[in-house]
């Protein structure tokens, strides 16, 4: 692993930007402050310099950019638009739901709208209730959006490139506890949109998560393993398409899965997936459950901040208790 | 089918042309009656939205656009998508649901998209087709096509989220895209002036903003302002605002008992009907005779009575075939 | 039945509203065209001219309309706003979800938020992909935010008051194809927000649905009852707060549930119950699923929306055509 | 604490009443830099957007209001919550994430809300204050109050849905509400007029809205436009809209190298710091020695210390009794 170059999180996205940029004169980023100051989260300095126009600082106007991102798709763009935090996205939830993620379908496929919406998403910065929140109840009931959040900082650039060359709306997830972690450079150019991946192998149980959530549950990972815990971690990469084929084979190797949200579990994709794999894989289950926040806004003290998202301390104790509990069940029985 | 022209036509053209544009008017006429007809009947579902009294708004503009340039409507789209030259049969095949529409059946009265017609599509959701058309000038600037990108919203539009971010947006980049308000005096029953603050037309000039109002009933006035409008965007110094002034004889959408309308309001615009007065300049102007109109008229009924035949006798699509991941 | 008094769907929230409004000053109704003109959907004819410039017709500005709603919320009025078609929701979801579902708790419980907004949802109208939507997804991953959507008219007018009672934001779904139902008068002047009903008993197999749904579960369950399977239905009525425990008590009994849902699946809320029944009594269950929409758009050609979204017809025939699959396999076992 | 007045406040004060619009002024100046250092110290979490600079503005305007109005900040609302009467240890408190916090320590720097010190709320999304004083206003209109509702926001929130929409509906309802634009020159890292079609001004003119512009920096010239702008708004002629040109002395938030900045504007603003202002015409004016300002000074900055003591011995708030259902 030491070996191996590394590349910050931050700088994957950039990369992916910058040469798909170059790749295509099509491609085009367009968000508040991303050309002259470079971003924010500071993902796209240079980016302006280098390929001009093409980068547009926007005003505030949430609505437009995104409305201009669409119609800027179905007439021969590829935009890319940045939605500063993804708390942000109702703003512009109008345009990327009704008119985005539906035109292909209802122009019975005259048009696709290749466009990539780009976002900063998640807690445990003490930004407040409403800056760190994860979009992704709001977005993953939307067919005909695609929406991805990388785990790591060479899925990031793999996936953010393909996200590009997608010929239809992808709404892509940053984590932004993750903008400087450093990961190996991805192995291959791009990853297929919708295909999760088994990052650990294990018999015991299987781990689900996307995003962040991932690294956390690879660290509860090593700490259940310790305690003779062997868990199989999933990344789903992707949250729609949704690849329950890769979870649903994991839950047949493991019988026990556990999914970890960064967000409520009512009305979230946990419990989703859950369900859905309950629907097709009822036999294989010998347990099921989610870790997730309470069921409230996020508060801004790093003390209930901390307690307030699925930690990998709390997801090694839960699972740890939990199939303690199911093995008495499966003794007693 | 008259679609849009190559860009020499000028605001006052050929007898030959000015003849095409009336025909332009009379179907989107004696297309609306016949979908309201239709709709009554069970043939068209959902609801509609027509356009009857507005037509030298949607016409008077398209006929000044050229091959390259790109059109976003309205939820009351038809009359934007004929005056564009969106074929009527598949227009109507459409609005009937069947496998045969120019979206196949999906989209409906509210969401038509004709890319090959120029039409990016119209808007069901109040504000989208500015969104839209901005978007377009956006490709069209980057891009460098040298074409520009059309806008139609109504009155009650200016007060929603779009039209004020889109039209900032639109001319601190110079986008090369005309807004065209059409101002028919109502947002559905409530008159627009109960609902919004100072003249519309105030706030694209407030943006500095190139900005024209015109009688929006006569082809020939839009046309020439639309000309304006459009070499404006064009030329590259940023978008045009383009209010053309209207109203509309029918209701709202499917059920409108029409009770806000002010006694008398409707008659009075009646005696300034589109066609009414497209028929009066055709005569004066270009000498056409009433009689060449009369067979105009003849032959829009009958084309559009061929259409509803063959919308009729169209399939249905088929369920087993529709769906499909997106690709 | 026959012999008690009904009312039509869209009668009993008017009079919920005029009661209410009768009831307390400080509730004012504000939408689109909802005074003088009484609602695109009839609903509100005769409130304005009863209640003066407490009902209030606004611009076509989604956005001001839920800002003032919460800004009236947290100053003394309690307003009930009206989005037309759910479908317009997004452009209003900032306010609803950034402003109004966050305040009662990030203020620390200084101040509540007793707002209303009603929106008429669903397909079957052939009004196509815009004006046809179920916005439960983007709705119920949003802690601080009441979900509610009536069965019956009845129940519509008791779970209203209830959510104009209410001291924090409700969002009240109206399915259009209700408008015009008649039902019994409710038997109480509330219901209580998050709490499910049991309204037809069965030992075979619970269906859980909501709204409309429900309906069509009635009758497939009585289709189904002539086929020999006698079926549970259970009306989530609310689904945040989502009453869960009624659920695994009816699947305590039956051991078998369907979720029927009018949206898709993936990011859906009736695999997400799914999901949470699995995690807290995965012991009852024999079987669990999901009837829902196909991962598209809602298309407009009748042929296409009739087949698009889930119907009683279907519900039976799934459910009959899984029991058998499902008995076979025990029978095998 | 100085609390809005009774109203009976003429735009130009007593000499008592003018020192402690200065020590207004001082107290967000030092609680500021106070925030500022603290959170490099890691005391102060997330981020943080400073006022310094922007004094006058709230300062100004919340000296002019009476008990019963009520205001709306934004994420830049230090300044606008200190200028009301929030007290500066729940303030404080809440920035270190403290249970003693004005709301627990959950809102943090952005969304901090003090009902009982008439601050509705401070709003983390750009344009979300405008919304809730709309909103306020509405309440206050039906409730017959007699009150007034402000909404404070930036130069950027022009270019915003909720400024577009609910200054055209606070116009055509007539809502007693004043819309207070702090125009600091930059959106974020943006020159406003790089992101910004014609003048703000222009766009609530174009709306037919009492509309002024008024040095931001002078308190004096700050009091006698809101004292105007309030009185307009309650006198149920609707709402009034003041924009106040300032400037930010500091970051926009807390990491930001001010590269965009002209060369030599940060100097020349800092000229007309309000402080300085203040100073020289309070001992201009009202003849108050510059001994008595220092005291005031000393005063103020012994004060924060004591709050920041006090606030670093807070308690953090305990999770296990956070959480809890909606009642
Ligand atoms: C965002 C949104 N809000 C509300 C509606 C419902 N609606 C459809 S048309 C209409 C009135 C539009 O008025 P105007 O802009 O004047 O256009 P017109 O219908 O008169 O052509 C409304 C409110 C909608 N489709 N979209
Ligand atoms: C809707 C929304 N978009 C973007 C942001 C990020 N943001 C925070 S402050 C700010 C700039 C606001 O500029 P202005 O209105 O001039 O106010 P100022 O910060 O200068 O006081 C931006 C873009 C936000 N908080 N909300
Ligand atoms: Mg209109
Ligand atoms: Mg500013």
């Amino acid at each position: 692993m030491s070996e191996q170059p590394t590349i910050e999180f931050r700088v994957a996205l950039r990369e992916a930007m910058d040469e798909e940029m170059a790749r295509d004169e099509r491609v085009v980023l367009i968000g508040e402050d991303v050309a002259v100051a470079g971003g924010v989260f500071a993902v796209t300095p240079g980016l302006h310099e280098k390929h001009g126009e093409r980068v547009i600082d926007t005003p505030i106007s949430e609505l437009a950019i995104a409305a201009g991102a669409f119609g800027a798709a179905v007439t021969g763009l590829r935009p890319i638009y940045e939605i500063m935090f993804a708390d942000f996205l109702p703003l512009a939830m109008d345009s990327l739901i009704n008119q985005a993620a539906k035109y292909w379908y209802v122009s019975n496929e005259q048009g696709s709208v290749p466009l990539v919406v780009r976002s900063a998403m998640g807690a445990g910065g003490n930004f407040g209730a409403m800056h760190s929140q994860s979009p992704i109840p709001w977005l993953q009931g939307v067919p005909g959006l695609k929406v991805v959040a990388p785990a790591t900082a060479g899925d990031a650039k793999a996936l953010l490139k393909a996200a590009i060359r997608d010929d239809n709306p992808v709404a892509f997830l940053e984590h932004k506890r993750l903008y400087s972690v450093k990961d190996p450079l991805p192995s291959t150019e791009t990853l297929p949109l919708g295909e999760a991946a088994v990052v650990r192998a294990g018999g015991d149980v299987t781990l689900v998560s996307i995003s962040k959530g991932v690294r956390d549950c690879l660290r509860a990972a090593d700490e259940l393993s310790e305690r003779g815990v062997e868990a199989e971690v999933v990344d789903l990469r992707s949250l729609r398409p949704l690849d329950t084929a890769t979870v649903l084979a994991s839950v047949a190797r493991t019988n026990r899965v556990v999914a970890i949200e960064e967000g409520p579990t009512v009305g979230g994709w946990a419990a989703n997936l859950l369900g859905i794999v309950a629907a097709e894989g009822l036999h294989d289950l010998d347990d099921a459950w989610t870790i997730a926040c309470p069921e409230t806004p996020i508060p801004y003290s790093p003390t209930l901040e901390e307690e307030h998202v699925p930690s990998e301390g709390r997801i090694a104790a839960e699972v740890s208790a939990r199939l303690g509990v199911a093995a008495e069940i499966a003794t007693g029985a | 089918m008259p679609t849009p022209t190559t860009g020499e036509s000028q605001p006052i053209p050929s007898a030959e042309e000015a003849g095409d544009l009336y025909r332009r008017m009379r179907l989107i006429r004696v297309f609306e009656d016949t979908v309201q007809s239709l709709f009554q009947k069970g043939h068209v579902h959902g609801t509609t939205h027509l356009y009857s009294g507005q037509e030298a708004s949607a016409v008077g503009v398209c006929s000044m656009l050229e091959e390259r340039d790109r059109v976003a409507g309205t939820y009351r789209g038809h009359g934007h998508a004929l005056a564009l030259g969106v074929p009527a049969q598949g227009l109507m095949d459409e609005l009937m649901g069947r496998a045969t529409g120019v979206c196949g059946g999906r989209a409906g009265s509210m969401n038509v998209v004709d890319l090959e017609h120029h039409l990016i599509g119209c808007f069901g959701i109040v504000g989208g087709s500015i969104g839209a058309a901005t978007g377009a000038a956006l490709s069209e600037k980057l891009l460098g096509t040298g074409a520009v990108a059309v806008a139609f919203f109504g009155d009650g539009t200016s007060n929603q989220a779009y039209f004020h971010e889109c039209l900032n947006w639109a001319q601190v980049e110079t986008l090369p895209v005309v807004f065209v308000c059409e101002n028919n005096l109502y947002m559905e029953f409530t008159p627009i002036e109960n609902v919004t603050a100072g003249a519309i037309a105030a706030r694209p000039i407030a943006m500095g903003m190139h900005t024209q109002t015109v009688d929006g009933n006569d082809v020939w006035k839009v046309r020439e302002a639309a000309a304006e409008a459009i070499a404006h965007a064009r030329s590259g110094a940023g978008p045009a605002f383009l209010e053309t002034l209207t109203y509309r004889f029918v209701g709202h959408s499917r059920s409108d008992p029409g009770r806000y309308r002010k006694p008398g309001e409707l008659d009075e615009w009646r005696k300034r009907d589109p066609l009414l007065l497209g028929r009066a300049s055709l005569e004066e102007r270009f000498g056409i005779p009433p009689e060449r109109l009369d067979d105009i008229d003849a032959e829009v009924s009958a084309e559009i009575d061929e259409i509803v035949a063959k919308a009729l006798a169209a399939p249905f699509p088929d369920p087993a075939r529709s769906g499909g991941e997106f690709k």
